[in-house]
């Protein structure tokens, strides 16, 4: 009984395992790489005109916008990592969603807070429940509930398996939101809608926006891979740590 | 209050935010890793004198 | 040191658990409490931890050098069915923090953490979480709770209750050694804790006995 | 004591502590009220403070269940119970980390959520003040309201509803020194000094009342 328990826990591990083994070269390359595009689009940022419009706060949208779109490009990551751990039962997947929801809730929050800082010069007030805004914030309370599901659960499968489920029925539930915050929103206040994105985008700032945009994509998956990492270490030092508990037993 | 205190402040914000997620994470990384290592110095003793079914983890 | 009992009674909700209990403890002397279930030993331990008021009747401590009007309660420590050990805590954690927060009573000085592991032969396990240990290391681990403080008198449900025969000798044992340093020891058991020169009182289970004979 | 006050921290850190989820429960309160009143920022920024106030007393009720709960359910309480130490104070040192591991944490986010309700920056910091202030006030009642039902098998709910009364006076003053604040014709400190005193009248009632209701709780 003990055997066939020792062999499963060791297919389990097989894959993990491999991860670790990749992660190992792969992660120089890639934090390395981050740091050059970080560098390289922050002098873009800070050398690039500002807007006739709206002088130097543009320069907020080099942070603002890339991580906008890191906190949905990390709920997909973690919808096809439910995907993953539901279908597939892979047991890396699990690891992955849990991973990526503290990273998600982090770059939700940059945006957020960027968004805000902007808002402020722009439109003389910290926060207007902009449909583009509350929506965004709505993800945010996911991400936050997310992490407090797997806190809250002791068995990392099952905790797994459920906050799965959760991330899956919310992802679907996303476009409900949008439309219905869009709804309300120009039901409401038909007139002073505000639209974000301002003026179309000319290329001299598209490019530093591509390159942050490509600095932050990066650093995600940095992040995300280490984090994974971490969480893998996390539960084989649970698991030998039961082991332990169970030695000391035996060796008495 | 000037735009550039806006500007200023956001990049704070994010590089706060983001140094903040990337020590959390090496510090959580080399935090299991020294369990790890702990584990393993007090398992192999363990090990070798009660159970030869280990598995490797390095 | 003597603790004295005179004329227990307890309820629950509005049964009589037990009436007219009286017992005289001193220095170095045991008291194992038997009966079949429900016959009210985990009651009367309660009662003289302080944590059940009794119906009737009184508890009283005479410590060592005329120490009296002290309540009972504090002189004591009560290892009840539950281990009052936090699992998401390490051992060492637990441990550390009833020594911290119990304190010693005068007459005698707590182990510290890693003797007291070290008596209930577990030391090699005190830095893990405590809900990781299986049932019978985690009584042992919260037996090891009554050495890091030291208290008087102890009082003992089910003490072997999840363990193995090797694990009741070392209570017993643990025991022993207890009596022998002149505390004393109140235990409600099915085991025969293999004990020299130990009172016992057969606890009949005042209403229950009577009901099931009408049943019967 | 200091012991004491250092684990109920601890365990509140570690997995499963309701420190996060009351933020969480927090802010989605506080978020939702715009879908119902509609976004218009005049006023949200009108009803801001008093939103932010309930949001929070009803964040601040949402761990108070388990603070003696947790402790009965594996045998601490019973020994925290025999002890020399006044049960008094060690119930105080329980009301302490519950305070500060749920509820401090609470009154750090309201200056995000007032941005939300579009609050003035004076608006916001007497928010901030008053809740830090008020909020002890909440967890000492509130440790009368568990302490009564720690051996009810489903008492979460029932500590809200028997404390949510008790804490009216809170709520009024807390809100009433915000708007106080804000307001200019009506002065500002009466109502925040009976604030400050109505905390610390419960500091010594809430652990006296818990004492002697956990006392009387044995089983």
């Amino acid at each position: 009984m003990t055997d066939s328990l020792a062999i499963r826990k060791f297919s389990d591990l097989a894959n993990p395992t491999r991860f670790l083994a990749i992660a190992e070269r792969v992660l120089p390359w890639l934090a390395g790489l981050c740091c050059l595009l970080f560098a390289l689009g922050l002098t873009l940022a800070f050398t690039t005109e500002g807007d006739y419009q709206q002088g130097d706060t543009v320069r907020i949208m080099y942070v603002h916008v890339p991580a906008a779109w890191l906190s949905m490009m990390c709920y997909s990551v973690m919808a096809l990592s439910a995907l993953g751990t539901l279908v597939w039962r892979h047991p890396l997947a699990d690891v992955s969603h849990k991973a990526a929801a503290p990273l998600g809730a982090a770059f939700t929050l940059v945006a957020l807070v960027t968004g805000s800082l902007w808002g402020k010069p722009m439109w003389g007030t910290w926060w207007v429940w902009d449909a583009r805004l509350t929506s965004v914030f709505i993800l945010f309370l996911m991400y936050l509930g997310l992490i407090a599901l797997n806190r809250a659960m002791d068995d990392p499968s099952r905790a797994a398996r459920v906050s799965a489920v959760l991330i899956l029925v919310g992802f679907v539930n996303i476009p409900i939101i949008k439309f219905s915050v869009d709804w309300w929103n120009t039901l409401h206040q038909p007139a002073s809608v505000i639209r974000m994105g301002g003026p179309t985008i000319d290329p001299e700032f598209l490019r530093p926006l591509v390159v942050m945009a490509l600095a932050f994509t990066l650093l995600f998956f940095t992040l995300h891979i280490m984090a994974i990492r971490n969480e893998i270490w996390r539960r084989r030092v649970a698991t030998q740590r039961r082991m332990a508990a169970r030695l000391a037993g035996r060796g008495d | 209050m000037t735009h550039a205190f806006y500007v200023l402040a956001s990049y704070a914000v994010a590089a706060l935010v983001i140094f903040g997620l990337v020590i959390w994470t090496f510090a959580d990384g080399r935090a299991r890793r020294r369990e790890l290592a702990e584990l393993e110095a007090a398992g192999l003793r363990r090990r070798s004198a009660a159970a030869p079914s280990g598995k490797s983890t390095s | 040191m003597r603790l004295i009992a005179e004329n227990l009674s307890a309820h629950r909700g509005e049964d009589l658990i037990f009436s007219n209990i009286s017992f005289n403890l001193t220095a170095g002397e045991a008291l194992l409490l038997t009966g079949r279930n429900g016959s009210g030993k985990s009651t009367l331990l309660k009662v003289v931890a302080g944590l059940i008021r009794p119906a009737s009747g009184a508890i009283s401590w005479q410590g060592g050098r005329g120490e009296t009007g002290v309540p009972v309660r504090e002189v004591c420590h009560y290892l009840g069915h539950r281990n009052a050990m936090k699992p998401e805590l390490s051992v060492a954690e637990n441990l550390a923090f009833w020594r911290a927060f119990l304190g010693d009573r005068p007459g005698g000085a707590g182990l510290s953490v890693g003797e007291a592991a070290a008596a209930v032969e577990l030391e090699a396990i005190l830095h893990l979480p405590f809900g990781y240990l299986s049932a019978g290391q985690q009584r042992r681990m919260a037996f090891a709770k009554l050495l890091v403080a030291h208290r008087p008198v102890w009082l003992l449900d089910e003490p072997t209750a999840a363990l193995d025969s090797a694990a009741e000798g070392l209570f017993a044992s643990l025991i022993r050694d207890h009596l022998g340093r002149g505390g004393l020891v109140l235990a409600a058991t099915h085991q025969p804790l293999d004990l020299v020169a130990a009172h016992r009182l057969q606890m009949q289970g005042f209403q229950y006995a009577q009901m099931e004979g009408e049943i019967a | 004591m200091t012991a004491l006050l250092l684990r109920d921290l601890k365990l509140s850190i570690r997995a499963g502590g309701g420190a996060l989820i009351g933020i969480l429960f927090f802010m989605t309160v506080v978020a939702v009220i715009p879908f119902g009143v509609g976004p218009d920022l005049n006023l949200l920024s009108r009803i801001g403070p008093a939103i932010v106030w309930i949001g929070a007393l009803l964040a601040a009720l949402l761990g108070l269940d388990r603070m003696f709960q947790a402790d009965r359910d594996d045998g601490s309480l019973d020994l925290l119970l025999m002890q020399e130490h006044p049960l008094v104070l060690t119930v105080l040192v329980k009301c302490l980390a519950h305070w500060l591991a749920n509820v401090l944490p609470l009154v750090l986010a309201s200056p995000l959520l007032g941005l939300f309700m579009n609050m003035s920056e004076v608006a916001i910091g007497a928010v901030m003040l008053t809740l830090l202030v008020g909020s002890p006030a909440l967890t000492f009642i509130g440790a009368v309201g568990a302490a009564v039902s720690v051996t009810l098998p489903r008492g979460g709910l029932l500590v809200s509803i028997l404390v949510l009364p008790l804490c009216i006076p809170v709520l009024i003053f807390g809100v009433s020194a915000t708007y106080a604040a804000v307001e200019d014709p009506a002065p500002f400190l009466p109502p925040f000094l009976i604030l400050t005193a109505i905390t610390m009248f419960f500091a010594v009632l809430g652990p006296a009342g818990a004492a002697l209701a956990l006392r009387n709780a044995g089983d």
